[in-house]
This record gives C-alpha cells, structure tokens and sequence, in this order.
C-alpha cells in the first residue's frame, strides 16, 4: 500500500538472483551443457541400429538402454537435446526479434504505421497457425527450415502485441518526456527506459515460446509432419516410442523429461517474484 | 463502442480476402501435381492413382489457368458459396457443421472446464504468494506445460479409460467421450491461465483500493468477491481470448487421439490432399470465429472496465 | 430429511445404473482404421462391402475361393467372350425397390467408366437379359468374376443416385443398411427389413474409424468396442494376454516392398539391386517392428496366396559378405565417408515412403540404417502416398517403399498384370518390363483352369524374384480383436466382407 | 447520519515504530479528544503517515509498533490481528491519500458505499440503498452516485471517501494526507469536512505537510521529524511560538511569511505566445490568450486544477500544438535550454536507474564535468549518497531539487515549473524555490511557475496570469 513515509522504510535489497532463479540457471546450464558437450563425449552414432539389443532397459551395456531399433538412448537423447533446445531457442530469437522491433516502432511512431502493423498482426492471427506451419512444411518436408520458419510466423505476433503495449504505456510517461527534454535522443530512450521496463514480461514470453516451441516441434511429428526419421528430436523420439509404452515406460518417459526439465528450468529461472 | 464494432466488421472482411487469396495461391504453389494429391485423396493408398488423377483433372478443371482458377474460386466466396470438396464431394458447409461443430464443442467444454481449474487455483496462489497452493500450481501448471498433449492424452486414458473405466478412451457423439479429450486440453489451459490468474490478482491485491476495501471493514470473503475478482479477471478475459484461438487449432493431435472427427483433423488432411475449398472453408471459418471471440472479448472488457481507453 | 448434497449423490448414482444398463442394450461396436472419406463407392465402397451394406455380384471366402456374391451363379461362353450373371431371385434393395438386371447392368456400365480397377477388364457391352447380367468381352478374360469381387463393383439402387448423378446416399442390398452416416469417422448400421437372407445375429452395429493404433488397442482394452480391426503388432502381445478378448490374426496377401526405379544409373544393374536385396535384415526388421519374424518376405508372394508362393525358390536372406561382393562387381567401392563411390559419384539417394500405413516410416528408418552398413546412404523421407506414382511418373523416382496389395482382384494376376505391364505402373515396376513376363501374364489371364496356370505363375515368380524390378521386405498380416461378448467371428483375408451378419452375443 | 460516540478519547504513549532491528520512529507520545482533533505536521519522510497505520494496525509487512495506542482503555497494539480488522471502519476508519486511486476503478461509488451498509452492518439491500444516499447525499454527491471514480475530481473522490467512512460509523477517523494534490477551492472544502466530522463528535487525527490545514483545523498540532515528535501543543500556541528549531522553521516555510525575492529588471523576451487557444474535445480550455516570459522574470499561471494551466507551459514548451495562436522562442537558443520541472518528481526520473547513471548520462551526452554536477550538488544541499539511490527511494524534496540541478546544468534560459512543490513539505518547498529565485537573478533565467497556491504566486511572482475555471 502507498505510504508517504515508504522512503523511511529501509528497502529490503534482495539481490535479482533469487534461490528459484538460481535452480533456474543452473538447471538451464546443466541441460545446455548435456546438449553441447553430450553429442562430443557419446561417441556411439544415434542412428546405429543393433536389433539384438532392441528395447533394452537402462544399465547393462547400454547406459540409458536402448530404444526399439536398438539404438543408444543416451546417444539419441544427447543428439535430441542438443536439435531440440537448438531449435526451440531458435526458433523464439526469429519470433522475437522482428516482434520486440516492431513493436517499439509501433508504440514509437504511432499513427498510421501502428494502424497498419495492428491490422496486419491481426489479420495473421486470424490466420490458422497450424496452417501456416503444415503450408511451408509441404514446400520441404521434412527438413527444419520451413517448420522454424513457421513456428516464428505465429510466434511472433505475441511479441509484438505485448512490446507495443507495454512500451506504449512507458512512452505515455513525464520522465521520457523529461528526458526528451534533456537532449536525449530517441535511442537512448528506447535503450535505457523503455526496454528496462519491458524486459521482465518479454522474458518471461520468451520462456513460454520456447516451451510452446518445442510442444509444438514434437506434436507436429505426432501427425508425422515432423522432422525426417532418423533425426533424434525429442518429441519425435516420444511419438516413436509411443507405441512400446507398456513394454519400455522409461524409454517413452525419458525425452519427455529432458523437455521437463528444460520447462522447469526456464520456469523457474523467469519466475516473477510478485511477492 | 460504434468504433470498436466497425474495427472488427473492417477486420472480419479482411480476414475474409486475405484468407481467401492466401489459402488459394499458397495451396496452389505447393510443390507436387494437385490431381494426384486429390485423387491420393480420394481413392487412398492402394489405387491406381495416376489414371484416377487424369480423370479429378477433368473433372475439377485443374487443367485451366491458375487465374481463371482463382477467380472462379474467389467468385464463388463473392457469392458466400463455400462449394464443395474435391476429395469427399460433400458440400464445405456439412463438412463444417459436423466437424467445426464437433472441435467446437470439444474446444468449449474443454475451456469451460479449464475456467472451473485455473483461475480458483490461480486465486488462491494469488492471494496467498508463495504458500503451498502457489508452490503446488507452479509445479502443476509445468509439469502439465511440458508434456505434449498426446502423452498427457495417453496418460489420461491409462489413468480414467483403463484403470478406472470411468469413461471411454475414445469416440465422439455423448458427453461421456468428450470428457477425457476436453480434459486433456482444459489441463493444457488451466496451466497457464492458473498462473496469468495469480498474477492478475498478486497485482490487484498490492493497488490501494484494495487496501482501502479491507481497512473500509469489509470482511476478506467480501473484499475478493466485490474488489479482487473484477480486477482481476480484466487481464485474464484478454488472456482467455488468444488461449481459445490456440486451442481451436491446437486441437489437432488430441482430435486424432481421441477419434474426434474435428476441425484440426480436417485441416490437416485437406491441405495434404489439397483440398483447396475446404483449406479455404476451415480457414475462413477459424478466422471470423477469431474476430468474433475476439469482438465479444473487447465488450466483455468494456463491461468488466468502464474506465475510458483508446482502441 | 437429508441435506441436498448427497441427494446430488444418490441422483449420480442412478445416472451410472442407468448407464451401465444401457451398456447391455448398446450396438455392436466395431472400430477400424478407415475413414469414410465420402460415399462415391469409388472411394469407400470398401467400408460398404466390408460392414455388408452392399454387395457385389460376386464373393469371396476365406481361402480365396469365388463364391456367390448378389449373383447366384455365373457361366462363360464357349469362346469365352460372353459372361452370364444369374442374379439371386428376390433380393431387394433396401428401399423396398427389386434388384432387376438393368440396374445392376447400368450400375457396372458407370463403374466400367471410372478409375477402378474393373476398368481394366477388356469390356465390349453389358446388357441385362432377364434375371441375367451379360457382359461381352473384345477378348477371352477369365480372371473376370475376380474383378467383380472388387468393391468398386458394388451395386447400388438408383435412389442412391441424386440429381447431380453423384452418388448422395447408400441404398445396398446386404443384411444391413445404413442408419445414419456421418463421415469421416461415425456409421451406424441397422438390419435391413428387405434382407430375405438368414437374419444377422445383432440388430445394429456401430462403426467408429479410429487413427490412432494405440487408441484402437486400448478401446479393445477397456470393452469399450466388441469388434476392433488392424492392431499395432506391438499391442497384439499384450491383447492377447488379455481374458476378456480372443484374438484372431489372417495373413493378408498385402507386401511392403522396395519400388526401384530401373532406369536410374543407381539401380539399373541387377546385381545392385541383388546387393541391397542382399543387404537387407527382414527377419531383424520383422522382428522388431511387426513383431513377427515369419513376415519376413523371403519371395514376392505370402505363403497364403494359394499356387502364387514357390517354396521351392531359393529365399531372399540377408548376407552382407554377398552385397559387398555384388556392389564392388558394379563398381560401386567405398569413399572416404564409407559412403560407396561410383566414378565420383556417392551411392546417395532419397527413400520415399508415405504414412498412410503406420509401419512403412518405422520399416524405412530400419531400412535405411541397413544399407549404411553396405555403404550406401539413403535419405527418408516419409511424404503423401501421391507422390510415389507422381514421381515415378516424371522419372524421378529413385527408391519408395510401398504396401502393395493383391487383392484388389482376389486373382493376384489382377495385379500383376497392371504391375509390371510396359512402362511399368504407380506400384509395381518403374524403368523395368519383360516381356516374357507379361506374354505369361496375357495367357493366364485367359486361362482358367488351375493345373495350366500353375507352371505359368513358377515362372512368373522365378523372373521376378531374379530380376528384383521391386525388392520384397515383409508379407502383413491382419490382427482382429473381438470382445468374447461376442461370438461367431470369421476373419476374411481379403478383407473382403467381415461378415458381421454371422456375429451373435454370446450367451 | 451522526456517529454515535462511543470513545472519549486516543492516547498514544512511548509509540515506537522498527523494521527488523533499525528504529525508524521514536517515542511518539500525544493525545486527541472530542473536539480536540490532533494534526501531525512534517516533512514526507518523518514518519507521520506510519504512526498513523500504526493506530490503524495497517503498518506495511515487516514493520512492528511497540508501546501503547489506548482508544479510551483499550490498547490497540495488544489485540490480535482478527480484532484489530473488526475494528476497521466500525470503530477505526482512515481517509486514504490520493482517493481517487483509493476508490475501486472499476465500481460506481454508490456499490462503494453502499456496500460497507450491506456486508459490515449486515442490512438489507433495499435499506443499504437509502442509507447509502443518505450518505452521498450528505457530502454533496446525492446526483453522482452512479459515478465511476474517474468521472470524478480529486475533491469529489476524497468525499466519496469521507462517505464510506461515515457509512462504517467509525467515530476516529485518521485523515492520510487528506489534501495531497488538490487545489486550493477543493483543499478548503476537504478541511470544512473534516471540521464537520469533529463537530459531529468524532476523534479526528490528520496528518498533513499543509500548514493552513493544520491552522484551520485547529485543535492540537504536533511536528514530527525524523521519526520523533519534536513539537506538540495547541495549534495557536505551534503556530504562534514554535519552540523547536524545526518546528520553527516548519512554519516560517509557510509561503505566506516568505520575503518577497528581490529581482533585477527582466531583460528579452524568451518564449512568447499570441492569440493561442485549446480546446480538450468539448472543453474549451482557453481562447486568444496571450503570455510572455523575458529574462530573469518570474510569471505565474494560477487557476483550479482542469483549467488548463499546465497545457500553456508545454505550448510553450513546444510539447503540446496549440488549436490557434502563435509561439515564438528566442531564436539561435538551442532547445536543450528550455526545461521544464514536474509535479511529482519521481514520475520525472527513470524508476529503474540510479541517479548516478542518469546524471553520467546526462553529463557525458553534453560533455559536462562531474565536478560542475558535484558543485552544484554541494550549493543544492544534497549528499552524495543519494546518487546510488533510485527515484523513488529518495524523498520528494531531495528529487525535486536533483531535478532543478539537472535542468539547471544545460544552463537553461527558460524554466516551466508545473506545480513543482505542490507535493512537498514547507521546508522542502521553501529550499526548492529559494534554488529556483536565484537562478533567476543570477542566471536570467526566465521562470514560468503554474500553481494552484494564490498565496505563493503572489509572494513570487512579478506577473500573474488568472486563468478562469
């Protein structure tokens, strides 16, 4: 509540790194150190196919075990991280880019540009994002580029709308006016007030992309519109393991952890202290 | 209020061309012979497609120019006739009315049952930050964002169908089938909205008219039904509308699961078979459901906020 | 008086009782995998014949053997360009309308002109003649009443025909009808009041067309369907350890095989397709993914396409050693990558497989690692079932993995003739034609009696399986699961009629 | 409706007030009877409005009262939480601050009020109504109960307030700050209620920065600084003989006992505008209106808050785009010399960054020395460490004057001061204009001031320019 002598009350500084934020970031840095450094250190082929060993449990002579083919669950998990996060990240920097800079434009310039570019954010937002996505897929099947391509085409329209308004609003301000003022140029501006103010909720969608991303990658497969077997992609490897859930739950179970974590991770690391 | 309604007439007929031309000129600059996609299509996987192709080319006129094309088929939305499709022969508006109405009914109840978990849990969180109900939902709402919806389907089945045969795997026709595939999406949704819920009311709480409410005397009961709820649910309404627009098309892979003759199911395979009228069908009908979601949003903010603000 | 709340209860309650009574009173639930992606019975009529809405003249039954279809008996002229149709007396549609011989005869001239395969047949003019049906044919074909087997051929009674001269409802003539139809997944069946035959054991059936293998086990699973048909093998174990269900598995004369293109510098060279023929781990490949290793196609024909499969012919089997050998006699040797090498060139290309059969993806990937350890690299890519005859219509095709059926006439020679006639065909050869082949094929063709053809059909195979125009992989076979509700199922390899009219609650 | 009287009388004795183990208020000691309402003056900073949530049992999460707050003999700081809430607006009410962003935004005033009759004294909905008539009506609202709080001026929002307190029946009322950000007309009208309450037999405890408020409420003033109550008697005998250094220099602040500043004879014209005129929709603001600012003069813009006022200065100012009318600014005078000075400082910095960054900024933009800037900060009365602090962790004086400094450092020709003080204590608003007069002698500075507060325009200005409502 606001109380005219809040001055007085000496601020509890606690510093930006909260014990969830720093869960957060480690768990992030353990999974992007697994997805960088695992496909160095497995030295087995993800691809190797051993039928004999086909479904094994984890330990023995297969770490993980291995999946129906045969194939090391440790190589293909380790190959999958390294595609998936890869992409997903990907995927969300294209989206926010051009979303973040437009927007600002937007709630900077005004007028008849902000118009336009509502109109248009609007209009593709009608526009069934799935069949943006199953569209550019049929021009390459298959292949990542097109289903990237895709999933920023809806993603970033989010980016935008959110940039907009909140820059907006912070544009509406006395100090930016003050600042103006001073001889500060626009840059500036948008620099050291705006994209401060801003930068808690635009992180906080980028980690809700990146997860939106990554579901997205792995249901897409799930109606086989996904990437080219035998590509390791995390979903992927679930929607193929699906079918041996009741022999091999583990096997099913451990990509969809690794996508877990990733979420927890991301979650746990933007979690906005409303405290 | 005339502004806003006459913004989204202005964007319900852009939406109209643009999905129009756009479904048209993309389906068609798809790479492979159209023909053989629909006779595909049509006659599966088993016939003799390339003779079955020549005789859809006759019959569909696949053979004239591409503008000529494109003008009967934008003539045709001119005249609000949807037409039929190539591959079933069924006119666009059955196939809508049964399978936009079948993802309509899963999408809605789904939603209705998504607000029955998410914003109560996301209160509670809310009002008590960081006590276990906040912690708790946290953890729900990750763990249910990070499964793909078909594994969280697969589980549901296991967990209702299998282990306590409470309701049928899969299916579509009585409200018995519609449950576990409307619970597996309203899961999906309650993650999310539970949070934008918590949120919501964590900053509703902090404002000094709440503060104002209880120092008034006002028993809590009373401050959050009449003073956090409102407020709160002003952000959450917005947040709903985009969630029912990514559920409708989202749906796909639970409608395959299930066996629900849907929306999503549908536009999958038309745009495989490039079936060009229902591609533009499906897609017209999603885009006006958009604006109209998104029109009945815009009130219902205006009725929850009366506070003037520009559009 | 008790409070509101466990009057809600005791109300919930009562709904279950009622539910699970009428779970006792509810049609025969029959699940499948096909969607009714319309109702031209060019392109369902399948489903029709199958759930025994409509017939055709001719039938089927479970060896193979023609039997009487909506025709009771059916003769040849001395020339064998005449065939006779004797239509079964009494048989009525389902609008009460008689099933005369100028309807059957109109309904197969409009067939003659489509896509199907009934197209193929050699046809001067079908007139009616009486309670007859007379087809003349520009030349002897004795595989004719196969033909009339296929679905395409069902006969339909002209109110099915509206005003567009589209086919806008189903009105058969079998044990059932249609009740109500709403494509692509939902048909329910109801006992046709016009059906003079033995009356169906179960008043309405209920078909649900289900993608999803897992969903379909897992309805067998729960009870919740009687009657589920193509299981995913890897839940057929499972099933089958299952009390309350009885599992029925039919060998299907369907074979997944590699469809080469000939013509491309990559496999014109017999002994390179003998090589990756050679390279090629069925039995493993069967094992695991169809969970069955007796699958794997050791020749083009299942053992139970009676007189078609040789067991005198030497078995395609896998021997690494022999491929390696057969390649580098091509002049395929090894790059730096381990990748072959042909004058610059790498033995590279791509694999082409659709998804409309659930196991042909998983069989490529399995494929596709096969030949790696031969040295040759070939890409998947899993697209829409179009593109294969697309590609090898413009000549671009390099490889496809496809799921041939031979039963589409239930005489394989249907199929074969259209396979591997020059210039090769959508599923059969590309860039590949013998004619000794298809003068053998001709003949057969013309030749009805058994013990003339049989030499004919060796020879035929014997080429085939030299010369590999498309390398065989794994046979199929047809995983039912009923509910022991019910009783009297009979499994129909041809998939032909499912005979629900047989099917009984059991006591 | 009257309050029924049910207390005599609130003592405070040895009230501390800590935040984990640092003291932040001192032995506040005072007493308020019927008729004898208690008015805390002081500075935003000393402490006032905590002990006022102290007595409210409302202190924010972290903050602990100890010693004794006895209404009659109850002691407050002894019960629990549950009875200290029942005690909200039954027994206890307080007037918030700033009202309007007190009122739920989203409810007509007549729910507002009516609703403390429906679910605190459990009547019927029907009687609720009427009640809650009664009571707009009783603060001339009876005609605007279907109002939102933004149809509504800030004086109209602190009534509606003063109506749901009065609908509780509370008989102490704690009034926050009650005329922070009102002009002068809607000021008067707030004290002549709060009068009204004590009248009614009410206990009533102000706190305020506003000197006149305290004199025209009467009663006892107390003086807080720096957490302690330094000063406490009968407001004439404050307001007459302050014993205190503080105290006295609180109320020699008061503008009314300023020495008018003694200014040399302006020089050119800096920004002048002809025949300008506004409308705002329907609402003309001004029509063919003429003003000029020269060198090394002060004008002054009065009016009541709405009219306009503040839209002159950024015509001026080149911010806003007069409908008609013409506006000159000296020529071959960069931009960056004319400045401007906001009403609430925070809202003139950037929330996220410290002062220190800022004002390198600012420097390094126009290749300044620190030590110009460290100078200055000296002249202005300001510490160092207050550079690594954030906005809204200084006190409102203090940021007022970091913003004269940082106007100042472009060496400005023409000053737009928008209510520049209207927010700040006595000694900070005093401190604050001492800065700016002498700007203008030393510098030429042209200074326009806008101000809703007669008394000071008159003390300050050499032209004054009424604007009408």
């Amino acid at each position: 509540m606001s109380i005219a002598d809040a001055t007085l009350v000496p601020i509890a500084r606690h510093s930006w790194l909260t014990p969830s934020r720093a869960a957060g970031l480690a768990l992030l840095g353990l999974l992007a150190l697994f997805a960088l450094l695992g496909p160095l250190l497995v030295s087995v082929d993800p691809t190797e196919q051993d039928f004999a060993a086909s479904l094994t449990p984890p330990g023995s002579d297969y770490l993980l075990g291995a999946d129906h083919y045969g194939r090391s669950m440790l190589a293909r998990l380790a190959y999958g991280a390294q595609l998936s996060f890869g992409m997903a990240l990907l995927t969300v920097a294209t989206a926010a880019l051009p979303g973040i800079l437009l927007g600002l434009l937007a709630a900077w310039r005004g007028g008849l540009l902000e118009r336009a570019l509502e109109l248009v954010s609007a209009v593709l937002l009608a526009l069934p994002g799935l069949l943006l996505v199953l569209i550019l897929l049929a021009f390459a099947p298959g292949t990542f580029g097109p289903l990237y391509l895709g999933l920023a085409l809806t993603l970033w329209i989010e980016f935008y709308r959110v940039t907009r308004v909140t820059a907006a609003g912070v544009l509406k301000q006395p100090h930016v006016e003050a600042t103006r003022l001073l001889g500060f140029k626009t840059g500036y501006i948008l620099r050291n007030l705006v994209l401060p103010e801003i930068r808690p909720i635009l992180i906080t969608l980028a980690a809700f992309a990146m997860s939106t991303a990554i579901i997205a990658i792995s249901t897409l497969s799930a109606i086989s519109v996904g990437l080219r077997p035998p590509t390791p992609e995390l979903g992927a490897m679930i929607v193929e393991l699906l079918p041996y859930y009741a022999e091999a739950p583990l096997h099913v179970l451990m990509p969809g952890i690794l996508i877990f974590l990733l979420v927890l991770g991301l979650q746990l690391a933007t979690r906005s202290d409303l405290r | 209020m005339q502004r806003l309604v006459l913004a989204r007439l202005l964007q319900a007929g852009l939406v109209v061309l643009v999905v129009g031309i756009l479904c048209f000129v993309l389906v068609r600059a798809l790479p492979g012979d159209p023909a053989m996609r629909i006779a595909a299509g049509r006659y599966g996987p088993d016939a003799n497609i390339t003779e079955a192709a020549e005789q859809v080319r006759r019959e569909l006129g696949l053979d004239q120019p591409l503008l000529v094309q494109l003008g009967t088929s934008l003539g045709q939305l001119a005249r609000l006739d949807l037409g039929h499709s190539v591959v079933t022969g069924l006119p666009i508006t059955k196939e809508l009315r049964i399978q936009l109405g079948a993802t309509l009914w899963l999408s809605g109840s789904a939603l209705v049952l998504s607000l029955l978990l998410g914003p109560p849990i996301g209160l509670l969180a809310g009002l008590r930050r960081g006590g276990w109900v906040d912690n708790a939902s946290l953890g729900g709402a990750i763990v249910l964002r990070s499964l793909p919806p078909f594994v969280l389907g697969l589980l549901l089945i296991l967990i209702f169908a299998m282990l306590l045969g409470l309701f049928p795997p899969a299916g579509y026709g009585t409200w018995r089938d519609l449950a576990l595939p409307a619970l597996t999406l309203a899961l999906g949704l309650a993650a999310v909205s539970s949070r934008v819920a918590r949120d919501a009311v964590a900053a509703v709480v902090r404002t000094p008219y709440l503060a104002f409410a209880r120092l008034k005397g006002l028993p809590e009961p009373v401050v959050v039904r009449r003073h956090v709820l409102r407020n709160a649910a002003i952000p959450v309404v917005s947040y709903l509308a985009l969630q029912a627009i990514y559920l409708i098309e989202g749906v796909v892979v639970v409608e395959t699961l299930f066996g629900i003759p849907g929306i999503g199911h549908a536009l999958v395979h038309a745009v495989i078979a490039r079936d060009v009228p229902m591609v533009q069908g499906t897609a017209l009908a999603m885009g006006l459901l958009f604006v109209v979601i998104a029109a009945a949003v815009d009130l219902t903010c205006h009725w929850l906020d009366p506070r003037p603000k520009r559009i | 008086m008790e409070p509101p709340v466990s009057r809600k209860f005791v109300a919930i309650a009562i709904a279950m009782l009622a539910m699970s009574g009428m779970a006792a009173a509810k049609p025969l639930k029959v699940v499948g995998p096909w969607e009714i992606a319309g109702i031209d019975p060019a392109q369902s009529g399948f489903v029709f014949s199958r759930m025994q809405v409509a017939e055709t003249l001719v039938s089927v039954d479970t060896d193979g053997k023609l039997t009487a279809g909506l025709a009771t008996s059916w003769s040849t002229s001395e020339d064998g360009l005449a065939w006779r149709f004797r239509l079964r007396d009494g048989a009525r549609f389902h609008d009460d309308s008689p099933v005369t011989a100028a309807v059957v005869a109109d309904t197969l001239r409009k067939v003659q002109g489509g896509a199907g395969v009934f197209s193929q047949v050699p046809v001067a003019g079908i007139e009616p003649d009486g309670q007859d049906v007379v087809i003349r044919l520009s030349k002897p074909f004795a595989a004719l009443p196969a033909y009339l087997v296929n679905f395409t051929t069902i006969i339909l009674a002209p109110s099915s025909v509206g005003s567009s001269g589209k086919v806008e409802r189903i009105v058969g003539s079998g044990p059932y009808r249609v009740k109500s139809l709403t494509p692509p997944l939902n048909m329910q069946l109801e006992v046709a009041p016009a059906w003079a035959g033995a009356k169906p054991g179960v008043a309405e059936v209920d078909y649900q067309a289900v993608g999803q293998g897992e969903t379909r086990a897992l309805m067998a699973e729960s009870g919740e369907a009687d009657l589920v048909f193509s299981m995913l093998p890897v839940s057929v174990e499972r099933l089958k350890r299952n009390p309350n269900l009885d599992v029925r598995i039919a060998t299907i004369p369907r074979t997944r095989m590699l469809k080469v293109n000939a013509a491309s510098p990559l496999f014109s060279d017999v002994r390179v397709r003998r090589a990756i023929s050679a390279a090629l781990d069925r039995e493993g490949t069967t094992r695991v993914i169809l969970r069955n290793a007796d699958l794997a196609a050791t020749q083009l024909f299942p053992k139970a396409l009676a007189g078609w499969n040789d067991p005198e012919l030497p078995p395609l089997k896998r021997d690494l050693a022999a491929a390696k050998a057969l390649l580098a006699e091509a002049g395929w040797t090894p790059g730096a990558d381990g990748i072959l090498q042909k004058d610059g060139k790498p033995f590279s290309f791509t694999l082409l497989t659709y998804a409309s059969w659930p196991e042909l993806p998983p069989i490529a990937t399995a494929i596709q690692a096969q030949l790696k350890q031969v040295g040759i690299d070939a890409k998947v890519s899993v697209g829409n079932s179009s593109e294969i005859p697309a590609r090898h219509k413009d000549g671009t095709l390099e490889m496809g993995l496809v799921s041939r059926l031979y039963s589409i006439v239930p005489d394989a020679i249907g199929t074969l003739r259209d396979d591997y006639k020059a210039g090769g065909s959508d599923w059969g050869a590309t860039g590949w034609s013998s004619d000794e082949l298809n003068a053998l094929v001709e003949t057969m063709a013309q030749t009805s009696d058994p013990a003339a053809r049989a030499p004919m059909q060796k020879r035929a195979i014997a080429i085939l399986q030299s010369e590999l125009p498309s390398i065989p992989v794994t046979w199929s076979e047809l995983a039912i699961v009923a509910n022991k509700r019910v009783t009297g199922l009979r499994v129909d390899p041809l998939e032909v009629n499912y005979g629900l009219a047989s099917i009984r609650w059991a006591q | 409706m009257n309050a029924p009287v049910r207390f005599q009388s609130l003592t405070v004795s040895g009230l501390g007030i800590s935040s984990g183990d640092t003291t932040i208020v001192r032995d506040v000691a005072f007493t308020l009877a019927q008729g004898r309402p208690v008015t805390l003056l002081g500075a935003s900073g000393s402490g006032k409005s905590l002990v006022a949530h102290a007595i409210m049992g409302s202190l924010p999460a972290g903050l602990v009262a100890h010693g004794a707050i006895k209404l009659d003999d109850e002691d407050l700081l002894a019960t629990s939480f549950e009875r200290t809430r029942a005690r909200w607006g039954r027994t206890i009410a307080i007037l918030p601050q700033e009202p309007w962003l007190a009122l739920d935004p989203t409810m007509r005033i007549a729910g507002q009020v009516g609703e403390v009759h429906r679910y605190l004294h459990g009547r019927g909905s029907a009687e609720a109504q009427t009640c809650m008539r009664a009571d707009l009506t009783e603060v001339g609202l009876g005609n605007r109960t279907q109002a939102y709080p933004h149809e509504l001026s800030g004086g109209m929002c602190q009534r509606a307030a003063i109506a749901v307190t009065h609908a509780a029946g509370a008989c102490l009322v704690i009034a926050d700050e009650p005329t922070k950000g009102l002009d002068a007309a809607l000021r008067d009208s707030v004290v002549e209620r709060l009068r009204q309450e004590v009248d009614q037999g009410r206990l009533l405890l102000t706190i305020t920065h506003d000197i006149e408020v305290a004199a025209a409420l009467g009663g006892m003033i107390g003086v807080m600084l720096d957490g302690a109550l330094v000063e406490f008697g009968p407001a004439a005998e404050v307001l007459e003989r302050p014993r205190h250094d503080y105290a006295r220099t609180l109320i020699a602040a008061d503008p009314a006992r300023w020495a008018a500043p003694a200014l040399p004879p302006p020089g050119e014209a800096v920004a002048a505008a002809r025949g300008l005129s506004k409308r705002f929709g329907e609402r003309t603001l001004f029509d063919g209106l003429d003003i000029a600012v020269r060198r090394g003069e002060i004008v002054a813009i009065v009016g009541p808050s709405g009219c306009g006022k503040t839209t002159i200065g950024n015509i001026l100012l080149g911010l806003v785009t007069p409908d008609r009318g013409e506006v000159q600014r000296a020529p071959d005078i960069a931009q960056i010399r004319f400045q401007k000075l906001y009403q609430d400082p925070p809202a003139a910095f950037a929330p996220h960054q410290a002062l220190r960054q800022g004002l390198g900024d600012l420097l390094k933009l126009h290749g300044l020395p620190w030590s110009q800037a460290e100078a200055s900060m000296g002249r202005f009365g300001l510490g160092q460490e207050l550079l690594d602090r954030r906005p809204n962790e200084v006190s409102g004086g203090e940021l007022q004057r970091f913003a004269i400094l940082r106007a100042l450092l472009l060496d400005p020709v023409f000053l737009f001061a928008d209510e520049a003080t209207s927010r700040l204590d006595p000694v900070s608003q005093k401190q604050v204009f001492a800065i700016l007069v002498e700007a203008v002698r030393a510098r030429g500075l042209g200074l326009l001031m806008v101000t809703h507060e007669v008394a000071l325009a008159e003390k300050l200005a050499s032209r004054i320019l009424r604007l009408p409502n």
